[in-house]
């Protein structure tokens, strides 16, 4: 397993790295890989997978109540793990630099971007002279992106942009030109064309300054461009690691498959697919292959042993019993024109839609949904795409603007909506963590609507509960639970369900998706497209295109509160007429 | 609607600034106007109780004229408003000296009490809070929150009376058991006679201080820019100071500005006890003798130091809050803004 | 509370005393040192530090509406033409001469030659009759100016530069001159102002005044008596309770404190640096039955009420043993009372037959008080009277309500009176000229008697009248006397000049006090 | 179930357990105090002996007697004020959050203004006021409490309505008393039973310190916070007749605190909040 460490002593060797809970319970563990001087690895894993922790503890640190409590880390000469107290502190940042996810939370906003920078200098014996540190700071500024001048130096972190904040973030790492840096989803919290920059950024520096990364990352797609080799995590091991080219034309792991099957693509509309079950919690693993009650191709023997990393000379290693050894195959799907040039009563019309708080969010919009269609609607943050939906769902306030249901006024208040038009309309919310009554059982939560919409009380709202569940997928134990018990994905399912129990006829997704992982987010598309192919109309609120290629009929695309251009997804996504639009496509992250 | 294109040249925060300021002096003048009516209605009347049981009815009369007792509740107010807008306060009802002359010295003791309080708790509730974080824990920690957890609970006059007790046994005269300040000497000189009363006020304002720095200073450490600073290699001392304790600070100061309210209430109890001549024994002993103009100014200055010291300690929250300093429009403070709207017509930002 | 703290202390009601001891005694806790100091010959200079208890009323300094520990600032502010001995008699002290005509209804007094004030202006007849003036001055509203209401303020005449008399309204007499004027009689100077200018002719002057907190004075060099005062400096400090008192006497912060409490008395015995000093006053304390209020309108009850009650056992409790039983009169000491009249026994049969004679089987009744040291007789008392079937409730009002308008409703109320002679004393409870009268006892021969006995200089004379109106005030009268109390003062054993007495106020004799100094 | 999950942490047990001990002292104390809590059966101020383990008061009751009997007041008056307060301020809290700007800034606002008082003093001034009933003084003390609670209370609120359920709630249309019932108020409870037991703990210092004062229940009647004050003069010679009623009032606000700790840690292990 060990061939390619041997070839490349490189700037990073990791071996039989392991961080535990309290009570002996394995978050990571025989984790060994190196890393050569200007290499990009690309760390894929779902939440839970331990990818973060892993990402840390190339640093020897350890969240709380958690510790690292085997292995080596090795950067340059330096055992890292042995390292402590003042030594272990200059190797930090000097060595391997570090990039958290969410630049927000990782800048003290308390302090000034030059504060920080010149305080990380200072913090370690670089050599320079107060000349030479101000040298530095410019370049490394200039380096990442960012302006040099004395103003931008006296900012604080609140007064910038979100790409500057993670731009910073990388100065900070950069400044002091450490040989390794691992970067933890430094750009999730972005949009598409600041994170394509940023990537960029991150790519010209590491190839020009000769600095080894590990990117740590949930979703392939955003790696492929950047990264030269791929290590795949799943409950805490590395089950496949590969060159870039080879991971995504053969992968061979069950899991990375089920990853790359599961992921949509801007580029063309494909089958999803999902991966059934979810990842077992630290302490929860089975026994033998922590894959094997999810997979396929799951064999008794599975079930016995711990499948180990298999290196091949290639560098290619693999941790399965059965690895696969074809190239994946994409199943593309015909594009679904059946609605277009239909003329019909609209299902809703909105026309003329204005939407102010504190400032305007939403200029003179107008848009049409046919019956039966799913219109998403695309745009990066600040782009007003919530606030049209809520305006919709008669959620918004300080709308003015026609709203037109069936070919009836509809009052942009949800209260001033009479309740038979009320269950037509359901929205489900993009926090599945916050959608759902701590204080109610999912009984209690998906028995509410039937009896306050339709009278239906006792033994048949137990039956029409039970029914729903089975809809969504879900075990109908789950109407016992209360929601803290549930995962984010069944939390989501639940809040279908209960949209789905009002009868709607127009469902309202608001990025439902968005905080789930991508085996999730999965099966909660093929729901939708179940649902849809039962005739129910959708306005899917989405920033990510991939999945407006995978579920829409119809996309409309709004900035800063204006609709850009709206048509057929194919027709926009393939010949897109708006610079905007363009400039949102060849930014946004595609497997092809 | 739309965002000025230049952004105003005085900060933001000075109009806000004023605008609270004003909000603080309404608050004011509505409890002077409530205690005004409130004292009128008290049932007994301070002609009689100044005069005493021999007095006869004439001499009651006479006094109640004198002291304008007869007139209407409103046209009172108006009189005594007027002539505290002009600065006279009025003179006492009992013991005829000009309410100013009376409250001065005392308002500098209460005052040199809080001080010394603050002096001890603020540094002692943030060595404490923050070992207590650093620990986070330990036995040190458990143990010190039980501690802290008792000291809260136990009522604070009982402390105090535990105090006197204490220190006015034999051998134990190190200390004065009561703290009777002699005017001729400074305070300074007399620090002996502060020491019981401050402890004793400490210990109550102490754990609520503490406890609440120990939770900034935990919810600090595990930020992720204190993970970040950390793993960036900044010095673990350099972290505490200069990154975790400006962010554990601010609602500290909110803290130290509850803390002093409460305390303000506390040093009526302690100062009786104590026997110090603050305004809390002026207070409770006009309380007794219907002593009118005492009971408002008294009231009127407790009223005025709150709404400065909740003032301030908001002017600190956005001086030292970067982001609400250079913020276009201040509209933190939960305290007394107008507005979070009803949910149902709540305005949101794009999610 | 609102009796405020000139009554309190002056009556010693709140105040602890003796032991029962009918002598009293500076009990020092090192006994033969602190009597050789005490015996030993005044020395000049030092501050003396009085402690006192004010209460929550800070008070004043005027000196003829001294309110709170004004009464005791006073003592060291102003002298006036008499001061009190030991025995609650009078003497004359700026006065050379002070008599009153055969029928008591002129007084002619004449003070001493070369007296100054504290400025240095000179005392004279003028100055006399502008305090009487400003005393009696219904502006003023001074709350002892009804206890010389019998002064007609037009008819007070200037004889010459030292003398002045004083005649009564309507051709009244008025025996007791002395004893009314001496507390609040204070001579100040036609220039006087209690609050910019409180000079008078005491034995110091007044350097500072924090109200609420302490005074400061320095001894005046021309006191009427030579030699006079001894201290340097005189400080009176205020203290809003007895623990922090004691507390600060114990650790040195102050050399006397005026009336302490009884409970306190073995802690101070027990302190070798301090010395106890019991004065055996004949302050009462006691209840008013309102007569004009049933059931107290039937004699029998009243009666009954004053045999129910366990003298013995309210001395023990309501003053912690520092009292003496009282036979329902007051002024033991004055030489007009009748010691003859038989001690009321504790006679619970006779005292329920009383009751059932006048049908009040199942007696409810209300005794109203202030809240404060005077509700532990109350609540003895009340504990007591269950024993007899009947059911006291104590009711607590603030005291401005209990001397409001109802004063005089009140169905059962403490009462209490300072040591004064018989007259003086009937002033303040049951004469016919009583500033108030809480029981409400009106008796015709009474009144008479009583009047007749305003008009006789001559003791054997008035010994008959009063004898008799004692009588009266035993058979039928509306107060239940029960005791004595004694009044405590505790100081340093350095100390001197302080020494028991039958008044309430030996500690406030600022000019007898010395301090041994080291 | 909430009751099971907070018994779950041993802090709320410790506190459960102590407030309890002092609630069935106070409860059959009467049963087993060995004489009266109003007969003088001793010397004043008399020392501990044989059948008096705490001496004697002021006026030569027994100590042990009236201490048992003197619990009652103390507790229900703290409870009920801190029931009152709850009841009120958690009315009118959800009336502000939930309501229009208008009445929303006038609670607000006057919870404000009153917390800009002392709470103390205002009660001291309204006790001095209105006399010293003990409804008077429960009442008094409970408007103390008030805007603290209101406060809270539309903080919670706010919080709470903000979340998607509720949302939810509003657009599937269900009444405004359904949502207030079933979706904010069973999410508030937690920090309002919390601030409770915080009540309790100030109610029973607040009401022992007024009794200090001179403000309290009236005597006869035996009371913890009455038993200190009128022994005080004897502090120095008898000090049981403070202490121990100061020590059960101790321990007793301690208990009601650990207990409102307790509460408070459990729900926020368990996540109530984040929900």
């Amino acid at each position: 397993m060990n061939a390619m460490t041997e070839i490349d002593a490189g700037v990073l060797q990791v071996r039989d790295l392991r961080v535990e809970l309290p009570g002996q319970v394995d978050v990571v563990s025989g984790i060994s890989f190196s890393l050569a001087a200007g290499e990009i690895l690309g760390l894929v894993g779902e939440s839970g997978s331990g990818k973060t922790t892993l990402a840390t503890a190339l640093l020897a640190h350890a969240r709380r109540g958690a510790r690292i409590v085997g292995g080596q880390v090795h950067v340059g000469d330096q055992a890292l793990l042995s390292l402590e107290g003042e030594a272990l502190r200059r190797a930090r940042g000097s060595l391997i630099g570090y990039v958290a996810q969410d630049p927000a939370t990782a800048l003290n906003p308390a302090l000034r971007i030059g504060h920080l920078l010149r305080e990380t200098l200072a913090a370690h014996p670089s050599g320079l002279d107060r000349e030479a540190q101000q040298q530095r700071l410019i370049e490394t500024l200039r380096d990442v992106g960012l302006p040099d001048d004395h103003g931008f130096l006296r900012r604080f972190p609140h007064q910038l942009s979100g790409g500057q904040q993670q731009r910073v973030m990388l100065a900070l790492a950069f400044v002091l030109r450490p040989r390794l840096i691992v970067l933890d989803e430094p750009t999730t919290a972005l949009d598409v064309s600041t994170q394509a920059h940023i990537l960029a950024t991150l790519r010209r520096l590491c190839k020009s300054q000769g600095v080894a990364a590990v990117y740590v990352s949930h979703d392939l797609a955003v790696i492929k461009d950047l990264v030269d080799r791929v290590m795949v995590m799943y409950a805490g091991r590395i089950v496949e690691t590969a060159t870039r080219d080879e991971l995504f034309s053969r992968p061979s792991h069950p899991y990375t498959r089920g990853l790359l099957a599961a992921i949509p693509d801007v580029a063309g509309r494909r089958e999803l697919t999902a991966i059934a079950g979810h990842a077992p919690a630290p302490g929860r693993r089975p026994q033998g292959c922590s894959f094997g009650p999810r997979c396929e191709r799951f064999t008794a023997g599975c079930a016995v042993a711990e499948p180990l990393l298999q290196m091949n000379a290639a560098g290619r290693g693999v941790a399965c019993l059965a690895p696969h050894d074809q190239a994946l195959q994409v199943k593309a799907l015909a594009p679904i024109a059946a609605l277009k040039g239909r003329v019909e009563l609209p299902l809703l019309s909105v026309s003329g839609l204005n939407v102010a708080y504190d400032r305007q969010v939403l200029f003179d919009v107008s848009l049409q949904v046919q019956p039966g269609e799913c219109l998403a609607i695309v745009g990066e943050s600040g782009s007003g795409k919530t606030s049209l939906a809520r305006a919709i769902a008669g959620l918004g306030e300080n709308a003015e603007g026609a709203l037109d249901y069936a070919g009836r006024h509809l009052p942009l208040h949800a209260r001033q909506r009479d309740a038979g038009l009320r269950h037509q309309i359901q929205y489900i919310f993009q926090n599945p963590y916050r959608a759902l009554n701590p204080r109610q059982t999912v009984y209690q939560t998906l028995s509410a609507p039937l009896a306050h919409f339709f009278g239906v009380k006792g033994a048949p709202a137990r039956e029409r509960v039970e029914a729903v569940l089975k809809r969504v997928s879900l075990p109908g134990s789950v109407a016992g639970l209360y929601p803290h018990s549930l995962s984010g994905g069944e939390r989501q399912r639940v809040a279908i369900a209960r949209a789905l129990l009002c009868e709607p006829r127009l469902l309202i997704c608001d990025e439902i998706t968005s905080a789930l992982d991508v085996s999730v987010q999965a099966s909660i598309l093929d729901l939708l497209r179940q649902l849809q192919r039962e005739g129910l109309t959708m306005l899917f609120v989405t920033h990510d295109l991939g999945v407006v290629r995978a579920i829409a009929d119809r996309v409309l695309v709004l900035k800063v509160g204006r609709v850009v251009e709206q048509g057929a997804v194919d027709d926009v996504l393939d010949h897109p007429q708006a610079v905007y639009t363009r400039t949102l496509l060849e930014h946004s992250p595609s497997l092809r | 609607m739309l965002e000025p294109a230049n952004p105003p040249r005085t900060p933001a925060w000075l109009s806000w600034f004023i605008g609270r300021l004003g909000y603080g002096l309404l608050t004011a003048w509505v409890i002077s106007l409530v205690v005004f009516i409130a004292t009128q209605a008290l049932p007994s009347d301070p002609a009689r109780v100044i005069l005493g049981p021999d007095a006869p009815l004439e001499s009651i009369l006479t006094l109640q004229h004198q002291l304008g007792l007869d007139q209407p509740i409103l046209w009172q107010y108006l009189r005594w408003l007027g002539s505290v807008l002009c600065g006279d306060l009025g003179v006492s009802l009992d013991s005829n000296a000009p309410v100013s002359r009376i409250l001065w010295g005392r308002f500098g003791y209460t005052l040199a009490l809080l001080v010394g309080v603050i002096i001890v708790v603020v540094p002692g509730a943030l060595a404490l809070g923050v070992a207590l974080a650093l620990r986070r824990d330990s036995w040190l920690d458990r143990w010190g929150l039980s501690l802290l957890i008792f000291l809260k609970a136990t009522p604070g006059f009982l402390l105090a009376i535990g105090l006197v007790l204490l220190f006015s046994m034999p051998h134990m005269d190190f200390l004065p058991a009561v703290s009777i300040l002699d005017p001729d000497l400074s305070l300074l000189r007399q620090l002996k006679s502060l020491v019981l009363p401050i402890f004793a006020l400490s210990l109550t304002a102490l754990p609520y201080l503490t406890r609440m720095v120990r939770a900034a200073m935990i919810e600090a450490q595990e930020s992720d820019y204190v993970i970040a600073a950390r793993l960036r290699g900044i010095a673990q001392r350099r972290i505490v100071w200069c990154h975790t304790l400006p962010n554990a600070l601010v609602p500290a100061i909110q803290g130290v500005a509850l803390t002093l309210r409460t305390l303000i209430a506390g040093a009526v109890l302690a100062e009786v006890i104590f026997s110090y001549p603050g305004i809390g024994t002026a207070l409770n002993a006009a309380i007794q003798m219907r002593d009118l103009p005492m009971i408002q100014a008294i009231v009127l200055v407790i009223t005025l130091a709150v709404v400065l010291i909740n003032l301030l300690a908001d002017l600190l929250t956005v001086l030292l809050t970067p982001k609400l300093r250079t913020a276009r429009r201040v509209t933190l403070i939960q305290r007394n803004r107008r507005g979070i709207t009803p949910w149902w017509r709540r305005s949101r930002g794009d999610a | 509370m609102s009796d405020g703290f000139s009554r309190r202390v002056f009556l010693g009601s709140s105040l602890a005393i003796g032991g029962g001891l009918l002598l009293g005694g500076c009990d020092s806790g090192a006994t033969t040192q602190g009597a050789a100091v005490l015996s030993g010959k005044p020395v000049s200079g030092g501050r003396l530090r009085i402690g006192i208890i004010d209460g929550d009323q800070s008070g004043n300094l005027d000196a003829h509406k001294p309110v709170g520990g004004g009464i005791i600032r006073g003592w060291a502010l102003y002298s006036k033409f008499w001061e009190w001995n030991t025995d609650v008699s009078t003497r004359l002290a700026l006065a050379e001469f002070a008599e009153p005509n055969a029928d008591a209804s002129a007084w002619t007094i004449r003070i001493k030659p070369g007296l100054e004030f504290h400025h240095g202006k000179t005392i004279g007849a003028d100055d006399m009759l502008f305090s009487l003036l400003r005393l009696t001055d219904p502006k003023l509203a001074s709350p002892f100016a009804g206890l010389v209401g019998a002064i007609d303020r037009n008819a007070l005449r200037k004889l010459d530069e030292r003398t002045i008399e004083i005649r009564f309204k309507q051709g009244q007499s008025f025996f007791p001159l002395d004893e009314t004027l001496i507390s609040f009689g204070g001579i100040v100077p036609t220039d006087y102002d209690p609050i910019t200018n409180p000079v008078g002719a005491g034995p110091y002057r007044l350097k500072r005044f924090v109200p609420g907190q302490r005074s400061l004075y320095t001894r005046f060099e021309n006191y009427y008596k030579p030699g006079q005062p001894y201290a340097d400096e005189l400080e009176i400090i205020e203290f809003k309770d007895q623990v922090s008192r004691v507390a600060a006497l114990r650790a040195g912060q102050i050399d006397v404190a005026s009336g302490v409490q009884a409970e306190h008395s073995a802690l101070l015995k027990a302190d070798s640096r301090l010395s106890l000093c019991v004065s055996p006053s004949t302050s009462f304390t006691g209840f008013n039955l309102n007569l004009a209020k049933p059931p107290f309108d039937d004699v029998r009850v009243r009666q009954a009420f004053r045999l129910l009650a366990d003298r013995r056992e309210l001395v023990d409790r309501g003053l912690n043993g520092f009292g003496r039983i009282a036979n329902d009169l007051y002024s033991p000491h004055d030489p007009t009372y009748d010691h003859a009249i038989a001690q009321r026994p504790y006679d619970l049969e006779q005292a329920r037959s009383l009751l059932r004679q006048a049908g009040q089987t199942d007696l409810r009744v209300e005794l109203t008080t202030t809240p404060g040291p005077g509700v532990n007789a109350a609540l003895v008392f009340a504990q007591q009277a269950k024993k007899a079937g009947v059911e006291i409730r104590v009711t607590q009002v603030d005291g401005a309500v209990f001397n409001g308008p109802q004063r005089e409703q009140w169905q059962v109320s403490p009462g209490s009176t300072p040591a004064r002679g018989f007259l003086a004393s009937a002033l303040h409870n049951d004469a016919p000229l009583a500033i108030y009268n809480r029981s409400n006892f009106h008796d015709p021969r009474f009144d008479d008697l009583y009047r007749k006995a305003l008009a006789q200089p001559d003791l054997e004379l008035r010994k008959g009248l009063v004898h008799e109106a004692q009588q009266i005030q035993h058979e039928r009268g509306g107060l239940l006397i029960w005791g004595f109390n004694d009044v405590l003062d505790a100081a340093s054993v350095k100390v001197g000049g302080l020494a028991p007495e039958q008044t309430t106020f030996a500690s406030w004799r600022f000019d007898e006090l010395w301090l041994k100094h080291a | 179930m909430s009751a099971r999950r907070w018994l779950a942490e041993p802090q709320t047990r410790k506190g459960a357990l102590i407030t309890l001990l002092v609630v069935v002292v106070a409860l059959l104390g009467p049963w087993l105090a060995p004489h009266g809590s109003t007969d003088m059966v001793g010397p004043v101020y008399g020392a501990p002996a044989g059948d008096a383990w705490l001496g004697y008061d002021f006026l030569g009751h027994d100590v042990l007697s009236r201490l048992l009997s003197g619990g009652l007041s103390v507790l229900w008056m703290s409870v009920a004020a801190a029931s009152i307060a709850l009841a009120v301020g958690t009315t009118l809290g959800l009336l502000a959050g939930l309501s229009r700007r208008r009445l929303d800034q006038f609670i607000t606002w006057s919870a404000d203004v009153s917390l800009a008082f002392p709470d103390l003093i205002l009660v001291l001034l309204i006790v001095s006021m209105l006399g010293r009933a003990p409804w008077l003084i429960v009442l008094t003390v409970s408007i103390a409490f008030i805007p603290g609670v209101i406060r809270l209370t539309r903080a919670s609120a706010v919080a709470v309505a903000g979340q998607e359920f509720v949302e939810a709630a509003q657009m599937m249309g269900y009444s405004r008393r359904r949502i207030l019932f079933k979706e904010i108020l069973p999410n508030i409870l937690t920090p309002l039973l919390v601030h409770f037991g915080n009540m309790l703990t100030w109610g029973v210092g607040m009401l022992s310190g007024l009794s200090f004062l001179g403000y309290g229940v009236a005597p006869p009647t035996a009371d913890w916070g009455l038993m200190i004050n009128e022994n005080q003069a004897g502090l120095l010679v008898q000090p049981w007749a403070v202490l121990a009623p100061a020590v059960l009032i101790g321990v007793f606000a301690y208990g009601t605190n650990i207990l409102a700790e307790g509460i408070g840690r459990s729900s926020a292990r368990l996540g109530d909040r984040q929900a």
